[in-house]
């Protein structure tokens, strides 16, 4: 029943669907808009998770057309855009709730966030579908665009700055990774920009000088992008600064995205200069980005800059992981992604009930919050423990198939010093950890109640992570692995 | 394309890096684009060209009323001074692109001289959002690096795309629509669009 | 053979458990002997004993269970150090052994009995004895330790039986091995007998004793089991000295016949060491014993460098 | 079938430890438990003396994977035997009333699934996993437990700093034994190669540090006194051994044959942690801390035997190397048992003094009898007395060094002499810190007044009084099961005959005739003394009434020993001197023994670490223009890169 065509009505569908309901929210009033919203959100996530898990399951609804490309790796992400855009945009409604000042005035605001996130979160979805190299690269401008408004919503002056950094520096990255689409593009004559797709690649005409040089330079423009190291400036900011719903899509959804497009550009690099050439600049950039947060995550942050500092750590796993490249190592890739994605957002969610519970926490760290509340520091601490890499957290599973992978791929010397430096990150996130639940808790605080649904989304967190981890098990000898090597 | 475009083109990136006022300096992008537009038109051989000539000029009429309203709209009391002054500016702004076009090599577009000045206007513009401190500059230094982009896109061989080129048109627009609410804000907020006063997230 | 086990049996018996005292008997009628006095006689120490098995005993208050049975204690476990030290090459098993470090248990739990009655009655002399005497006892009980590997070394096994008519043999002591293990435990000899110039046995001044000290509080039966194991202690050490250490018989009733002579001299020796040497100071005695160990040590090297 | 009842007693673990979350069945909990953990001795006892694998094999695929072979066995018989009394104890130590105990309870069924699934593990993903948990779990009990007190916060972090930084050397040497093949048992390395010495070097690191071996140690006096009393038992007693297990499967299992110099490292390290761990143990004043000094000493007894049987591998003397590790699994089984001991009973002082400094606590032996003669069994068995159970092992130990001198050439033999020499410092140190400890705990002056004996306390005492009993008991007929420990050595070996430990080349030790002899001898010699008796008197001093401020410190008592060791310890003391009108009217002193490689090593080290973070972190400068500048540097450092042909 299913054949190529209703799978790309259905990716027609997953990207129109938020743009159709950014329309619909033009027209709707303030209370309307925030119910549709929740609808709407379900609805635009079941279509992706259903685009990724046809995708998944069948491997012969796959196709790679022109501009349109729906492989492993657009479906890994979409069902990661996926579920984290429904879960921010049901995070958004408690948000919206408490934020009274915007970026555009207080009367216009619910229907400009909710119009801003729908906008990114089409566009975010449309990033990986995308198969014309000129194409993926407008898309994440796009991103950026949407998402640096929306970082800087609540119109406080940090939020400001951040925004404006990120603004700034990732459309001027994505500048120069545009100067390295254009220098490959200028290497493979015939086909112009328009014709310019992934597999495209292999008609690089060049030396293999000139294709070093124009990954590096694609490379170190899409960094800034990702957040990889030294270039990663603006991430601890905008994510730390940005409505925590909209922190979540940043750095659980965004990040990925983005890198998934870094990895194909690094598929097609490596038939051109190497497979080992091209992976040396992930390993590079993974072990950079892990080292530069150790100094950060070190010290006491307010939560949602240490989760920030972390997506830079996780980032940089992720790009050793691509960049060993080996089945085991990929495997260990997807179920970061995931892993990662999951426990992130939901750390980032959980700074509406802690500003609720501690209105300090945007500039402080927040410590002893097990003891003065404890469901609130059950599901803080599940987040962090996961992204600590605790196990049974499926990021452990996946840090251990790295490394391994690392190993197998000849990489040890990048692998032992991964490990190293895993284990100096895990010193400064457990030490967050412990003064986070156990640390000196003021007494002013009240104890924050869940509601039903915060009790609800955490058994869902739970639930998610552990069967990440059951998942992770067969992972690295199933076929899905090997189509991605 | 010939050496006189390309020479103007880089004449007036390096213009752009040392120019203090803002006006002149919107008025330095906007002439470049409009010599993009030139020559967009001059070598146009299709519809789709002439179409992404008329995209080219939108995005330079578009993006430079845009600012001039900015400008009008957010008056600075005392100018925003660069950090550094603007000799100096275009003394780190050249040395800069000599050093990337010697590490490039033979790496290159369809001309050298093309590739070189796509390299010399992307290094300006980044030079420009390091040295510059007011916002609106700050956002002309990435119109300028995409000045320098949109002009290696007309060189490409095998012909730019008509899709991609309107959609980084819009891109641009859009860019510059959130960089001036951003630009706004930060005025009203901080008193002075000066992103030198952005420096309360750090570690 | 079998007669001369019994007959080892019998002079491991009978030297062990009654002869003994006679040797701390006989060092201080020497020590008099050679300081001009006219002093006790060697049997002394058997009529002290006869005098304190009359009496009655003492108990301290708010004392336990620990300081009434630390007599019993340090008596079997000097009895049993007596079964385990054999006094031939060839004798009785009596069910224990011959092993050089069951020794060292042995004597350990005698210590312990005594440092914890000396904290039950919480007694400061006592204390400061017994915190002496641990003290000392790291570097003694290391020495012995090292000189009985040495002695083990050579032997090729820790049964002192073994050793005994290992290190008789002629060829062993052309390795210098034996003779440093002889120099280091002839220093542990002393360290454990309490004698000058680690101990001094005559004093009664708080200040200066180690092994009296202990001993303060308790009287009667209690104390003559002390000083019964006192003599014990000194007989199970003199033993292994001529027997192990030093050169000796291969023969196993040369070496019953010799063991007598060689234990006068050594009684002799330290008579004399005692009258010539003054006691050091508490803390050079580790310095004292260190250099049994690294003596001790220093055999072990001798047998392991490779010629 | 066997492993059927392994999953089943882990399962009735489990369960006890839901039920405990439940106020009313708080006791019942704790019985469902010890009844499970009774379940899991058996099936130990039983692949131990049957010799059968049971569930799987090890693997080196990433699946999770159980099975249970007579090594991982004998662990689960000693996590099962320490398991019960501390479940039975932890009865009556936590309040069901309590919500944080309930948690602590519920927690530290956790941590015994977890110790008998890390033992049981048979792939490496579990092996990491259960590792990583076994580190976690305590430390947030102690975090649940204490949290509210920053300097157990410290600890905490400290604790579980180091031991993950440590840790990956575990991560390093599992997942290359699992990438080569030797997990599987499919390939053999080849003596001396590099990735047998990586192997070998990463898991004397990761496992070391988890053991608590000098100087990698630091962490553990601060995380075990830390934790509530049964889970110090069950930290000292059994966690601690779980590293030591992963370094025999590595050293002795999966990487033979190896180089000699693999021995000698490894006695080394032992031999340093014997003395650090006593010397350290012997000027602590607090009581629970002293006991986890005593265990790094410990832990280093247990590495001397184990570097003994490597370095008699290597020479070929496979029977002294099976007694060899026989005797390091001996101890470890002694060591579990007495240590769970004492941790229990101080659990027990503390309640009954809320304090644990030794100087403070005076005759606890009247309020506490019961628990208190089972610690002073306890401490005669660590200080290594016969005839109980600490003496057989360290006998044993001392037996195979002794053969490594033998049998080794000059470099181990030397280093087995310097093991011979460390080890009988160790056991005199040791006997003079126990004595100390037994003089100011539990002898002396009643302090505390006696209590009514309550069914709670009677609880402690017979959990106490069950390890006591077994120390006795196991310390009669080692011979009896001694020959089931050599075996386990998975080279063939001769057995020793029943009833006497008569190994080759040693006099023979035959405890119950030992033990025979003093308990008789002892008996008849009291009962012999004991037919008249004066009058109870004071305590003579020179006439003067003995009141406690003439009592003996500890600090007092190890002071001789304190100053001949000073070059190496470098003791510290202040004396304040108060003087009024030229008369000293008080004088206050202080003394410490400062941890030397604490102060001289990890905080140098640290503190460079945190001045060069706070470096790095300038790169967060606030400036958008030098975030910009980054980027063309990197672009700029890539492209030299490349030119230069290092990319």
């Amino acid at each position: 029943m299913t054949d190529v065509r209703s799978i790309e009505i259905l990716a027609a569908a997953t990207v129109g669907c938020p743009i159709l309901c950014a329309l619909l929210i033009c027209f709707l009033s303030e209370q309307k808009i925030l119910i549709f919203s929740k609808i709407a959100g379900i609805g635009t996530g079941c279509f992706g998770i259903l685009l990724s898990s046809l995708l998944i399951l069948d491997r012969r609804l796959q196709f790679d057309n022109k501009w349109i490309i729906l492989d492993y790796r657009s479906a890994i992400t979409i069902a990661v855009i996926s579920i984290i855009g429904a879960l921010s945009v049901g995070a958004s409604f408690q948000y919206m709730k408490t934020q009274k000042d915007s970026i555009v005035g207080e009367h216009r605001r619910i229907r400009a966030y909710y119009i801003g996130i729908f906008l990114f979160w089409a566009i975010t979805f449309a990033v990986p579908m995308a198969a014309n190299i000129g194409f993926a690269w407008l898309l994440i401008e796009a991103t950026t665009a949407m998402s640096a408004l929306l970082v800087g919503f609540s119109g406080k002056k940090r939020a400001l700055e951040a925004g404006w950094k990120y603004l700034i520096l990732t459309s001027m990255g994505l500048g120069v990774a545009l100067l390295g689409i254009s220098l490959l593009a200028s290497k493979i004559p015939v086909l112009g920009l328009n014709g310019m797709t992934w597999s495209a690649m292999h008609d690089f005409s060049g030396s293999h000088q000139e294709a070093m040089i124009i990954y590096i330079i694609i490379a170190s423009g899409l960094a800034t992008k990702i957040g990889w190291a030294p270039v990663h400036n603006w991430l601890p900011d905008a994510h730390s600064e940005a409505p925590p719903p909209v922190s979540g899509m940043l750095s659980a959804a965004l990040l990925p995205t983005v890198l998934i497009v870094a990895w194909r550009f690094e598929i097609g690099f490596g038939a051109i200069i190497g497979r080992q050439s091209a992976q040396r600049i992930f390993i590079l950039f993974g072990i950079l980005s892990i080292a530069i947060a150790i100094p950060f995550l070190w010290q006491s942050l307010p939560w949602k800059r240490m989760l920030a500092y972390s997506s830079l750590e996780n980032m940089g796993i992720l790009a050793l992981g691509i960049g060993f490249g080996n089945p085991i190592a990929i495997a260990g890739v997807v179920i970061h992604i995931l892993g990662h994605a999951i426990a992130k957002s939901y750390g980032f969610y959980t700074s509406t009930p802690l500003f609720r519970h501690e209105p300090n926490a945007y500039r402080h760290t927040a410590s002893g919050i097990a003891r003065s509340s404890p469901a609130l520091g059950v599901a803080m601490g599940t987040a962090l423990g996961t992204l600590a890499a605790i196990p049974p957290s499926p990021l452990f599973i996946s840090e251990v198939f790295i490394v391994f992978g690392g190993i197998e791929s000849g990489h040890a010397v990048a692998a032992v010093i991964a490990v190293l430096l895993l284990a100096l990150v895990f010193l400064g996130i457990s030490h967050s950890l412990i003064e986070l639940l156990a640390g000196k808790s003021f007494a002013h605080r009240v104890n924050v109640r869940f509601t039903r649904i915060e009790y609800l989304s955490f058994f869902f967190v739970v639930i998610a992570l552990l069967g990440l981890t059951v998942v992770a098990f067969w992972l690295p000898s199933s076929h899905f692995i090997k189509a991605l090597v | 394309m010939n050496g006189f475009v390309i020479w103007l083109m880089i004449l007036l990136g390096l213009a752009e890096v040392m120019v203090k006022r803002r006006t002149v300096a919107v008025g330095l992008v906007t002439a470049q684009a409009l010599i993009l537009v030139g020559f967009a038109i001059s070598e146009a051989n299709s519809i789709d060209r002439l179409i992404i000539a008329g995209a080219l000029a939108l995005r330079a009429f578009g993006l430079a009323f845009l600012y001039i309203y900015l400008i009008r709209r957010t008056h600075e009391v005392t100018p925003v001074i660069a950090s550094i002054g603007p000799l100096s500016r275009a003394g780190i702004a050249i040395s800069l692109s000599l050093a990337l076009i010697w590490l490039f090599g033979s790496t290159t577009l369809v001309t050298p001289d093309t590739s070189k000045a796509v390299l010399v206007l992307v290094v300006f513009g980044v030079v420009t959002v390091i040295t510059r401190r007011a916002t609106l500059l700050q956002v002309l230094g990435i119109v300028l690096i995409e000045n320098g982009l949109a002009l290696s896109a007309l060189v490409i061989p095998g012909g730019s795309s008509l899709f991609i080129e309107i959609g980084v048109t819009l891109d641009l627009i859009l860019m510059s629509l959130v960089a001036s609410a951003f630009h706004f804000r930060i005025f009203s907020e901080f008193g002075t669009a000066n992103a030198g006063a952005l420096r309360s997230l750090r570690d | 053979m079998h007669f001369t086990s019994i007959t080892a049996g019998l002079v491991q018996l009978f030297g062990g458990l009654v002869a003994s005292m006679l040797i701390p008997g006989f060092i201080q009628s020497l020590k008099a002997k050679l300081q001009g006095r006219v002093g006790p006689g060697s049997l002394q120490p058997y009529r002290d004993l006869r005098r304190l098995w009359n009496k009655s005993t003492v108990s301290v208050s708010n004392s336990t269970l620990t300081y009434r049975i630390a007599p019993s204690v340090v008596a079997t476990s000097m009895g049993l150090a007596v079964l385990v030290v054999p006094v031939s090459s060839l004798g009785p098993n009596w069910g224990v052994g011959h092993d050089a470090f069951v020794l060292g248990g042995v004597l350990a739990l005698s210590r312990l009995a005594l440092v914890l009655a000396a904290w039950d009655t919480r007694n400061g002399f006592s204390l400061m004895a017994a915190s002496r005497d641990l003290t000392i006892s790291i570097f003694t009980e290391t020495a012995m330790l090292i000189s009985l590997s040495v002695a083990a070394l050579v032997a090729g096994s820790t049964d002192m039986q073994v050793m005994i008519s290992r290190i008789s043999l002629f060829h062993v002591w052309s390795s210098p091995a034996p003779s440093l293990a002889l120099a280091a435990f002839s220093l542990v000899v002393i360290a454990e007998t309490g004698h000058q110039p680690v101990d001094n046995p005559d004093t009664h001044l708080e200040l200066t004793m180690i092994h009296e000290g202990m001993t303060l509080e308790y009287a009667g039966r209690d104390l003559a089991m002390l000083q019964w194991s006192g003599g014990v202690k000194h007989w199970i050490m003199l033993v292994m000295l001529s027997e192990i250490f030093l050169p000796h018989f291969q023969n196993a009733y040369l070496q019953l016949l010799c063991l007598p002579l060689t234990v006068i001299a050594i009684c002799i020796i330290l008579a004399i060491v005692e009258s010539t040497i003054v006691k050091m100071r508490l803390l050079n005695v580790p310095r004292f014993l260190g250099l049994g160990t690294i003596l001790a040590f220093m055999g072990i090297l001798a047998l392991k460098v490779p010629s | 079938m066997i492993f059927d009842i392994l999953l089943l007693s882990l399962a009735v673990i489990f369960i006890g430890g839901g039920l405990v979350l439940v106020k009313q069945l708080f006791k019942l909990a704790f019985f469902v438990q010890s009844f499970g953990s009774l379940l899991l001795t058996i099936v130990g006892i039983f692949v131990v003396a049957s010799r059968e694998d049971s569930g799987a094999q090890f693997t080196d695929k990433f699946h999770p994977q159980f099975g249970i072979d007579p090594l991982s066995g004998l662990f689960l018989i000693v996590l099962g035997i320490v398991a019960i009394p501390v479940l039975v104890f932890s009865g009556s130590y936590l309040d069901s009333d309590s919500k944080r105990d309930r948690v602590i309870a519920c927690l530290s069924a956790a941590f015994i699934i977890i110790l008998a699934g890390t033992v049981c593990a048979r792939d490496p993903i579990t092996l990491l996993g259960g590792w990583e948990l076994m580190t976690i779990i305590p430390a947030s009990i102690i975090l649940i437990a204490h949290g509210n007190d920053k300097s157990v916060r410290r600890s905490g972090f400290i604790y579980v700093a180091i031991t993950h930084i440590g840790g990956v050397g575990t991560w390093i040497a599992v997942i290359l034994l699992a990438k080569y093949g030797v997990m599987g048992g499919g390939t053999h390395l080849h003596e001396g190669s590099p990735i047998q010495i990586a192997i070998v070097l990463s898991s004397l690191i990761g496992m070391g540090t988890k053991a608590g071996l000098m100087p990698m140690h630091v962490w553990l006096p601060r995380a075990h006194p830390a934790a509530p009393a049964p889970v110090s038992a069950l930290m000292s007693g059994v966690m601690i051994n779980i590293p030591i297990y992963l370094l025999i499967r590595v050293l002795v299992y999966w990487c033979r044959p190896l180089p000699v110099w693999v021995g000698i490292v490894v006695l080394t390290l032992g031999a340093v942690s014997a003395v650090g761990g006593v010397v350290y143990a012997l000027f602590e004043r607090q009581l629970k801390k002293l006991l986890a000094l005593s265990s790094i000493e410990n832990m280093g007894i247990i590495t001397l035997g184990l570097g003994a049987s490597l370095a008699l591998t290597a020479h070929g003397k496979n029977d002294w190397a099976a007694i060899a590790l026989a005797a390091a699994l001996l101890h470890i089984i002694n060591h579990s048992i007495f240590k769970s001991l004492l941790f229990l009973s101080a659990g027990t002082f503390e309640k009954t003094a809320k304090q644990l400094h030794i100087d403070r606590l005076s005759g606890l032996v009247h309020s506490l009898p019961v628990v208190g003669v089972s610690f002073f069994i306890g401490v005669m068995a660590i200080s290594g007395l016969p005839p109980l159970n600490g003496f057989i092992s360290e006998w044993l130990t001392i037996q195979s060094l002794i053969h490594v001198s033998t049998y080794g050439n000059f470099a181990d033999g030397t280093i087995g002499a310097i093991s011979l020499v460390a080890m009988a410092a160790t056991v005199t140190l040791a006997l003079f810190c126990f004595t100390k400890v037994i003089g100011l705990v539990l002898l002396g002056k009643e302090q505390f007044p006696r209590k009514k004996e309550s069914s709670d306390s009677l609880l402690m005492g017979i959990s106490t009084l069950f390890l006591a009993l077994l120390c006795i008991i196991l310390g009669l007929i080692p011979a009896l099961y001694f020959g089931r420990l050599m075996q386990i050595a998975p080279w063939s070996s001769n057995k020793v005959s029943l009833l006497v430990l008569n190994l080759p080349g040693t006099g023979s030790l035959s405890p119950l005739c030992l033990g025979a002899i003093l308990i008789s001898g002892t008996f008849v010699l009291f009962l012999l003394r004991s037919n008249r008796s004066a009058k109870a008197a004071p305590t003579w001093l020179c006439g003067q009434k003995l009141t406690s401020k003439l009592y003996w410190s500890g600090s007092g008592f190890t002071k001789p020993a304190r100053m001949i060791l000073e070059p190496i310890i470098r003791p510290t003391r202040k004396i304040t001197r108060v003087e009024e009108l030229g008369i000293t009217q008080s004088i206050e002193y202080e003394g410490e023994v400062p941890h030397l490689i604490e102060s001289k090593l990890y905080s140098p080290i640290s503190t460079w670490f945190m001045k060069v973070a706070t470096i790095i972190r300038r790169v967060q400068s606030g400036s958008l223009g030098s975030y910009a500048a980054y980027l063309i540097g990197l672009i700029f450092v890539l492209l030299i890169a490349f030119r230069l042909g290092i990319l």
